[in-house]
């Protein structure tokens, strides 16, 4: 029905399945926005924040996704500045999941803001010593580049692309794509940094904050490289499971080993500093501000388990998986060690939001719990349904991998 | 494609230029009066008939209370010392007598004159003037209601205005500050060691026998008169001023 | 970051000895500055009466109280036990965490009395001060206010109602300073130079045990100068450096412990540190 | 001229940047955000001069005398009243509150009648008049008043009119007046109204009474406290607080002499036989009575086994007294009579009667409506007892300020049953208006002219009236006004026909009230003394009252809720307290739900495990479990005052020795 749009040469699913996946996208779609209407309407007291938790799992989502995200721009800069040609035959995926992971971001921050009426404030009141305003002038910035970088991908469309005007828009756009990816570079990186340095900066409280050399550069490259780390991998799960889904090969093996090997060398390095940060956070930052490494945790869920499984299970095991080539090149244990990285990496960002919040400061305080309530899933998982769309959209339609033709026929 | 061929006849910029035109006029022109809607005081007030008719002080009304806050508009209470209208429930009664019932006694406005009992009450000469009394006496003062009056330079609630820490600020001192202030420039005319009043309010108001209508953002509720933030902050900075967020708001 | 000089810097000492941890200065605060009661439904809005309930004032969480009183215990059993009460407005921290955070610049540490201003029409609601604030002295409003049918006849014109979706704190009753500088001028006094009592906020007013006394810590005619250089004096988190305008006396020492986090080993230095290390 | 695409993309383009250019966009944007700083559903301020006016607010047990401030003359906070010696600018949390209830929900909007189970019609207040007078010309001299004010002439008022219509059914609700007053001027017979010059001494000692929060003229005794403890300075007198459990007294009380709840007479008789030992004396003929027995029944060893409290520290504490240059002893413990005159007692063998810094006696002030009865006959009937009795069976009961079916559960609840025809004057719609078979609407204290006649506790003779703040926004009157319009409508004269001019009188009457009495006679309670010895031997309640929370007879008001504690009240489910020691014998943990039982009636709640409660005894919170009123208190909690035992002392009934028992669910 829809055969004439689809990517030259590619079969594509029929259209009944088409629908009934879309009608599965939809319900989910759905309901967040029924939930998202609500918060709208009647404030984000329909959440489960509290006055405790005032960033939780909207601020934990946002930071995992913009963080897993990184693999755009970090394969931006590798394939378009150090000229890694081998990178663009998944090139293409990684812009579309960064553009997904921050577009999806800036609407969960839209929600998330008490007052979006005034989300520009941002802009026209800025207060340059808040981390908040770098993220959010870098935020939105690198969205408008990832929406540059998406574009010509779109204009590829094999309908579209018959239209001169808008083939020659498109090439000459993927000329400058490395301007952009650059650009693309700068303002991402800024940002990751940034992210870590509005928990650095938390002076008040003792899990996340760091001073000195550990504040910066410290923490801003510590968010950075855990984003370069976990970003490349995530796309390639990504790519892995579309395979899965679609029953058919996208990217060549060799191009996923060489982002887990990417992503194993990043995590290697992140891992030496976090270690070192760890070390320099448990052994004098916290006794300065009187407290010790074993009150940093409490029962179950601020157990010190996370903390050991981000380090090691999450961190270590993966990056070792990934760096050693004869386990890189075991399909199983490149996806796990993949899995394994991007788990570590979203337990960081959480336990920088919540323990971070849960931990009492005043001794006579305690600590609190929170669990969030089905407003929170469901525009959550609005965001992840509205990524399948943009995904399911792209791949049927868009020329998103080269190599399927070759590798398929 | 086959729409795509072009068209020539209008190849040029015309089309660009006209709706640029059309909406930078519309724009400019029709937007300012969707947005301001204009409001009737609730009756009209002559200044000059209690200034120059009565001879009365601006600070007659418009005075400093004994804590330092400033006496906007006055009350019932003070306009009766003037316009007595002794027990109001016996005007009510009279009045309802008229009309018929006590709840629709604003129809004896629809009549210029009578009952006794009201022109009794009347100490005005002219006859707008006398309009205008007759409906405070019978809206506000017979009802023990206060006149709900539009401030043309109504501030939110989270803005305090001191007018104390404003009351020695005089015009000469704003007309002699320097850099582009449109207010300073227009007080220059008339710099004199006077009050300020018409720094911010309706200019010489006191010379004026009727009451503008009140224009409202449709949208915020705020006066077209409104100052808004950069204006207080601009003539803080010249008068070198602290400018904290804390100075004004609350 | 460099720590603002004020000439003058209202400040609070709390004899939390003195404090029986009644509540009224609790009220007083609520009602002073136009914190709605906590009502479950709002009648004029059908679709949150149908969908969700608003919050029980028994879920500490997601109250708005400006003033917290805290209850203190020694952690001895019967009958070595001792109960303490510690109110907890806002800091006014000299170091503020909350300031340098905030992306909007809806809150600063700029007026001449060391106040921490808190903005609610500039705010935008991340909640990235409350994040920062260790004192937990930062509230967001997660409803709109609501008062029963009538009650809104009694606000007070000394604070502006907010809506919901933005953060607000304790201000040490700041319209009262404004007010009592008007005042000062009308009568001729200098408004730089309030006399002590001449601006106080509503809790240490309504206080029945004057537990809470304010004024100027810069002052040393001011009563709170001199008892902040009480040996019984300290400050809560005085180890994280936030230089706090607040101030707390208590003679029974585990009070005064639990003023700051100690790690093993550092108890004792911390505790006499906490007690004299203000000037 | 046809418009082609081509021609409607550039005519998009440049409208789009005209658009730009004009003030549409931009100022759009900007006034989008001044809209959400100027939402209409929030509401706005009220402008105008602004004043503090000084006024009394009865709402809390002793009365807050106040200043109210407004605002273009509408009330909108309440401050202390820093000339007023009651007040010396403190007040209390409910009175903190006062303005706000103004506009409560729950307020009643006018007189009502009584059609059916829960069923009510509005009527005049004249209707309301003259159906009352016919109720009561046919009742006769079958009337009952219950008074809840302790401090006001509108007592005055109901006694004559009572009296007028010829009975002298006044019953008062219990208080530690109530206690005071029986032991004093009925067991013992004194002469005066007991108070306690806490401002003057230099060891007070605190009996049970928890006089820094909810007992006596609350925000005068905390005045006292405050100034005998300067900040930064060192005490000028050492405050002691005996009770079963920590509470908000005891945690600014220089120290806590744990005692339980059922020995707090024997506490203050094992003092008693301490100074006697010292070798204090009393001039009463009945001290050899005395000496018999405490030698018999209340020993050291004695006391330590019905008290806790050791003999050592009761020797000490009784060693401090004696030391101390002006110390007094106030006792007060579930308005028992026989607690009251063992306080009395240690008072007087440590000479402490109508002295500086003592125990005073002071001269009551005559009554100014000629048939009214004076103070003390006013607290000598027995509410609990004669309805226990079936003495209490009027054909007309009044309930002036008060909420007995609230404060006083087990009988007030039967009063509606006894009585013919019930009166309610409520301010607001609480558990007895929702019974009454006519609800009058009382104004609020803001809208009515009141009085405190020496608020119970005062060591002088204090007298505060107020007029009207505001003008009442419902259809209401104050309570004594209404009682003597209805007086000249059935034709009774009781003196006066304005409440305002009882007042006045009233205030001359206190002005000659001066200076100290205190005669005493007969006996010295031993009676009453002689069966406090009693234990039951079970799990004791230790019931106690937090202002906050509320009182007998008010609820929580609305910015109260969130000054209780998750430790007190979680969602619906009230709190007791309970000791670590406690909670292990009943296989309790923090957090358990519970059942507490006392005379076949329960209560439900959660443990709260808490080191400041006496092993052996269950602390529970008086002033949850409302059935009336509005969401800030109804449903919330289980009402203690069921649970506590009545016991028909000879002095009057009490409520000391309430054993419960507590039940996991």
């Amino acid at each position: 029905m829809d055969s004439k749009l689809f990517p030259e040469g590619a079969t594509r699913c029929s259209f009944g399945q088409y629908l009934l996946w879309l009608g599965f996208i939809s319900a989910m779609l759905l309901w967040g926005v029924y939930a998202s209407f609500l918060i709208f309407y009647n404030g984000i007291g329909v959440t489960a924040m509290d006055n405790y938790f005032g960033f939780a799992l909207w601020i934990t989502f946002d930071l995992a996704v913009i963080a897993l995200g990184a693999g755009a721009f970090f394969s931006g800069f590798l394939k378009y500045i150090l000229k890694i040609k081998q990178l663009e035959k998944i090139i293409n995926l990684t812009v579309i999941v960064g553009f997904i992971c921050y577009s999806g971001a800036m609407l969960i921050l839209t929600m998330d803001i008490g007052q979006p009426g005034r989300a520009w404030f941002g802009y026209w009141h800025p207060n340059v010593h808040s981390m908040l305003t770098e993220v959010i002038f870098c935020i939105t910035c690198y969205c408008t580049v990832l929406i540059i970088e998406f574009v010509p991908l779109i204009l590829e469309q094999k309908q579209l692309n018959r239209n001169k005007f808008i083939h020659a828009l498109a090439h000459n756009m993927h000329v400058h794509m490395a301007l952009f990816a650059g650009i693309g570079t700068f303002l991402s990186t800024f940002h990751q940094g940034s992210l870590g340095g509005m928990y650095g900066v938390l002076i008040g409280r003792p899990y996340a904050y760091r001073d000195g050399f550990f504040i910066w550069p410290w923490t801003f490259f510590l968010f950075v490289l855990s984003a370069v780390a976990s970003g490349p991998v995530f796309t390639v799960l990504i790519c892995t499971i579309m395979e899965k889904v679609t029953g058919k090969k996208l990217v060549e093996y060799k191009v996923k080993a060489l982002m887990g090997k990417i992503a194993g060398s990043m995590l290697c390095l992140y891992l030496f500093f976090k270690y070192l940060d760890t070390w320099a956070w448990a052994t004098d930052v916290l006794p300065r501000m009187g407290f010790t490494f074993d009150q940093m945790f409490y029962g179950l869920i601020y157990g010190k388990w996370l903390f050991w499984s981000e380090l090691i299970v999450c961190g270590l095991v993966p990056a070792i998986m990934l760096i050693v080539p004869a386990f890189r090149n075991r399909p199983w244990m490149l996806y796990t060690a993949a899995l394994l990285n991007c788990t570590g990496i979203v337990i960081n960002r959480y336990v920088f939001t919540v323990q971070t919040l849960a931990l009492p400061v005043m001794p006579f305080d305690k600590w609190y719990t929170y669990a969030p309530n089905w407003s929170e899933y469901a525009t959550s998982l609005m965001i992840v349904a509205y990524g399948l769309l943009v995904l399911t959209l792209s791949y049927r339609y868009l020329p998103v991998f080269p190599q399927e033709r070759e590798l398929n026929s | 494609m086959e729409e795509m061929r072009a068209s020539k006849q209008y190849g040029g910029a015309l089309p660009f230029l006209l709706g640029f035109l059309v909406v930078a006029v519309a724009g400019w022109v029709l937007f300012p009066d969707i947005l301001f809607v204009d409001k009737e005081q609730p009756f009209r007030f002559s200044h000059v008939a209690h200034v120059e008719g009565q001879g009365m002080l601006c600070e007659d009304c418009h005075y400093f209370r004994e804590d330092g806050s400033f006496a906007g508009f006055p009350t019932n209470e003070e306009c009766a010392m003037c316009h007595d209208i002794g027990d109001p429930q016996e005007l009510v009664d009279a009045l309802a007598e008229v009309t018929g019932s006590p709840d629709n006694i604003e129809d004896v406005l629809k009549q210029e004159e009578g009952p006794e009992a009201l022109d009794y009450l009347i100490l005005s000469a002219e006859p707008e003037d006398i309009q205008a009394e007759r409906a405070f006496i019978v809206k506000y003062l017979a009802q023990g209601k206060e006149v709900p009056w539009y401030n043309y330079q109504f501030q939110p609630d989270n803005v305090f205005f001191s007018h104390k820490a404003h009351a020695d600020l005089t015009m000469a001192q704003v007309a002699a500050l320097e850099g582009g202030h449109g207010e300073a420039e227009a007080a220059e005319a008339d710099a004199e060691d006077g009050t300020n009043c018409n720094l911010c309010h309706l200019e010489d108001i006191h010379l004026r026998s009727d009451t503008p209508p009140f224009q409202e953002n449709v949208m915020t509720g705020y006066s077209k008169m409104t100052m808004k933030m950069w204006q207080c902050e601009r003539c803080h900075a010249q008068m070198h001023q602290s400018n904290a967020c804390y100075v004004c708001h609350k | 970051m460099q720590v603002k000089e004020f000439k003058i810097k209202w400040g609070m000492v709390i004899d939390i000895d003195k404090c029986s941890g009644c509540g009224a200065c609790m009220v007083s605060c609520q009602v002073e500055n136009n914190i709605a009661p906590m009502t479950q439904e709002d009648p004029h809005n059908h679709l949150q009466m149908m969908t969700t309930k608003r919050d029980d004032p028994s879920n500490k969480l997601r109250t708005l109280t400006w003033l917290n009183v805290y209850e203190l215990n020694n952690g001895k059993a019967f009958p070595e036990h001792d109960v303490a009460y510690l109110p907890r407005p806002c800091m006014q921290c000299g170091h503020p965490a909350c300031v340098p955070v905030c992306p909007v610049v809806a809150t600063d540490k700029n007026e001449e009395g060391g106040i921490v201003s808190q903005i609610y029409p500039r705010c935008i609601g991340c909640r990235y001060c409350m994040a920062a604030c260790p004192y937990h002295a930062r509230y967001f409003n997660w409803w709109d206010p609501l008062w029963p049918d009538g009650m809104d006849k009694t606000l007070s014109p000394n604070a502006s109602v907010r809506p919901r979706g933005v953060v607000e704190k304790c201000n040490f009753c700041h319209t009262r300073y404004m007010k009592a500088k008007d005042r000062a001028r009308e009568e001729g006094i200098d408004p730089m130079e309030l006399p002590e009592g001449y601006y106080v906020p509503a809790c240490v007013e309504a206080c029945p045990t004057g537990a809470i006394v304010f004024g100027d810590l810069n002052n040393p005619e001011h009563k709170v100068a001199q008892l902040a250089k009480s040996p019984h004096s300290f400050r809560l988190l005085e180890k994280l450096g936030l230089d706090p305008q607040v101030y707390y006396m208590s003679k029974r020492e585990w009070v005064r412990e639990q003023g700051d986090n100690h790690a093993a080993g550092d108890h004792n230095s911390a505790v006499k540190q906490a007690s004299q290390g203000h000037e | 001229m046809g418009l082609n695409r081509r021609a409607f993309i550039q005519f998009s383009v440049g409208g789009t940047l005209g658009l730009l250019v004009t003030p549409v966009i931009w100022k759009t944007l900007d006034d989008v955000s001044i809209w959400t700083q100027n939402w209409g559903w929030i509401p706005t301020l009220k402008k105008g001069v602004e004043e503090r006016v000084p006024a009394v607010s009865k709402l809390c047990p002793s009365g807050c005398a106040l200043r109210v401030e407004t605002v273009g003359g509408e009330p909108y906070s309440t401050t202390g009243d820093e000339d007023n010696p009651l007040s010396k600018g403190g007040l209390c949390p409910i009175c903190a509150d006062a303005v706000p209830l103004l506009y409560s929900p729950t307020r009643v909007q006018g007189p009502m009648v009584r059609t059916g189970e829960g069923q009510y019609q509005p009527v005049s207040w004249d209707e309301a008049k003259k159906l009352l007078a016919e109720k009561l010309g046919a009742a006769g001299s079958s009337v009952a008043v219950i008074s809840g004010d302790d401090t006001g002439s509108g007592n005055e008022v109901f006694s004559a009119l009572l009296a007028e219509l010829g009975s002298d059914d006044y019953y008062m609700m219990p208080s530690p007046q109530m206690a005071a007053t029986r032991a004093w001027n009925g067991l013992m017979g004194g002469e005066g109204q007991i108070g306690y010059d806490i401002a003057g001494s230099d060891f007070v000692l605190f009996a049970g009474a928890d006089a820094l929060s909810s007992w006596g003229p609350t925000v005068s005794n905390m005045n006292a406290f405050a100034e005998s403890h300067p900040a930064g300075e060192k005490a000028k007198s050492t405050y002691v607080y005996a009770g079963p459990a920590r509470n908000h007294t005891s945690s600014v009380c220089d120290s806590w002499v744990p005692v339980h709840p059922e020995g707090m007479s024997a506490f203050l008789l094992g003092l008693a036989y301490n100074l006697i030992t010292e070798g204090r004396y009393l001039e009463s003929g009945d001290f050899a009575a005395l000496r018999s027995l405490l030698a018999s029944k209340y020993s050291p060893a004695q006391v330590e086994k019905l008290t806790g409290v050791s003999k050592k520290s009761l020797a000490e504490l009784a060693g401090k007294l004696l030391r101390a240059s002006a110390p007094v002893v106030v006792a007060d413990y579930g308005c028992s009579p026989a607690v009251a005159a063992a306080g009395i007692i240690v008072n007087l063998l440590l000479g402490r009667m109508n002295t500086w810094g003592g125990m005073v006696a002071l001269p009551e002030v005559e009554p100014v409506l000629g048939s009214a009865l004076d103070r003390p006959t006013r607290f000598a009937k027995d509410l609990p007892a004669d309805v226990a009795s079936g003495a209490f069976a009027p054909k007309v009961c009044l309930i002036y300020d008060a909420n007995p079916v609230y404060g006083l559960p087990q009988y007030g609840e039967k009063i509606a049953e006894k009585a013919e025809f019930t009166v309610a004057f409520s301010t607001f719609k609480d558990e007895t208006a929702a019974v009454a078979d006519l609800v009058l609407p009382a104004a609020h204290p803001f809208e009515r002219y009141d009085d405190l006649v020496n608020p119970f506790g005062v060591a002088n003779t204090t007298y505060v009236a107020s007029s009207p703040v505001v003008k009442p926004s419902l259809d209401v009157m104050g309570a004594p006004q209404f009682a003597l319009d209805l007086a000249a409508e059935m034709g009774l004269d009781l003196g006066f026909e304005n409440f305002e001019e009882v007042l006045e009188a009233k205030a001359e009457a206190a002005e000659a009230a001066v200076g100290t009495v205190g005669s005493y006679s007969v006996g010295l309670g031993l009676p009453a003394l002689s069966d406090a010895d009693k234990t039951s031997g079970q799990l004791a309640l230790y019931a106690y009252s937090q202002l906050h929370i509320g009182s007998a007879s008010m609820a929580t008001t609305p910015h109260n809720p969130t000054t209780i504690r998750d430790t007190e009240l979680q969602g619906k489910q009230m709190f007791v307290r309970i000791n670590s020691e406690t909670a292990k014998a009943n296989g309790l943990k923090a957090g358990s739900k519970v059942r507490l039982s006392a005379n076949g009636v329960e209560c439900q709640a959660l443990v709260h495990v808490d080191e400041g409660v006496m092993p052996g005894v269950v602390a529970a919170p008086l002033g949850f479990g409302h059935t009336a009123w509005d969401e800030f208190s109804m449903g919330k909690g289980g009402n203690v005052y069921k649970l506590l035992t009545v016991s028909a002392g000879s002095g009057g009934s009490a409520w000391t020795g309430s054993a419960v028992t507590i039940a996991k669910m």
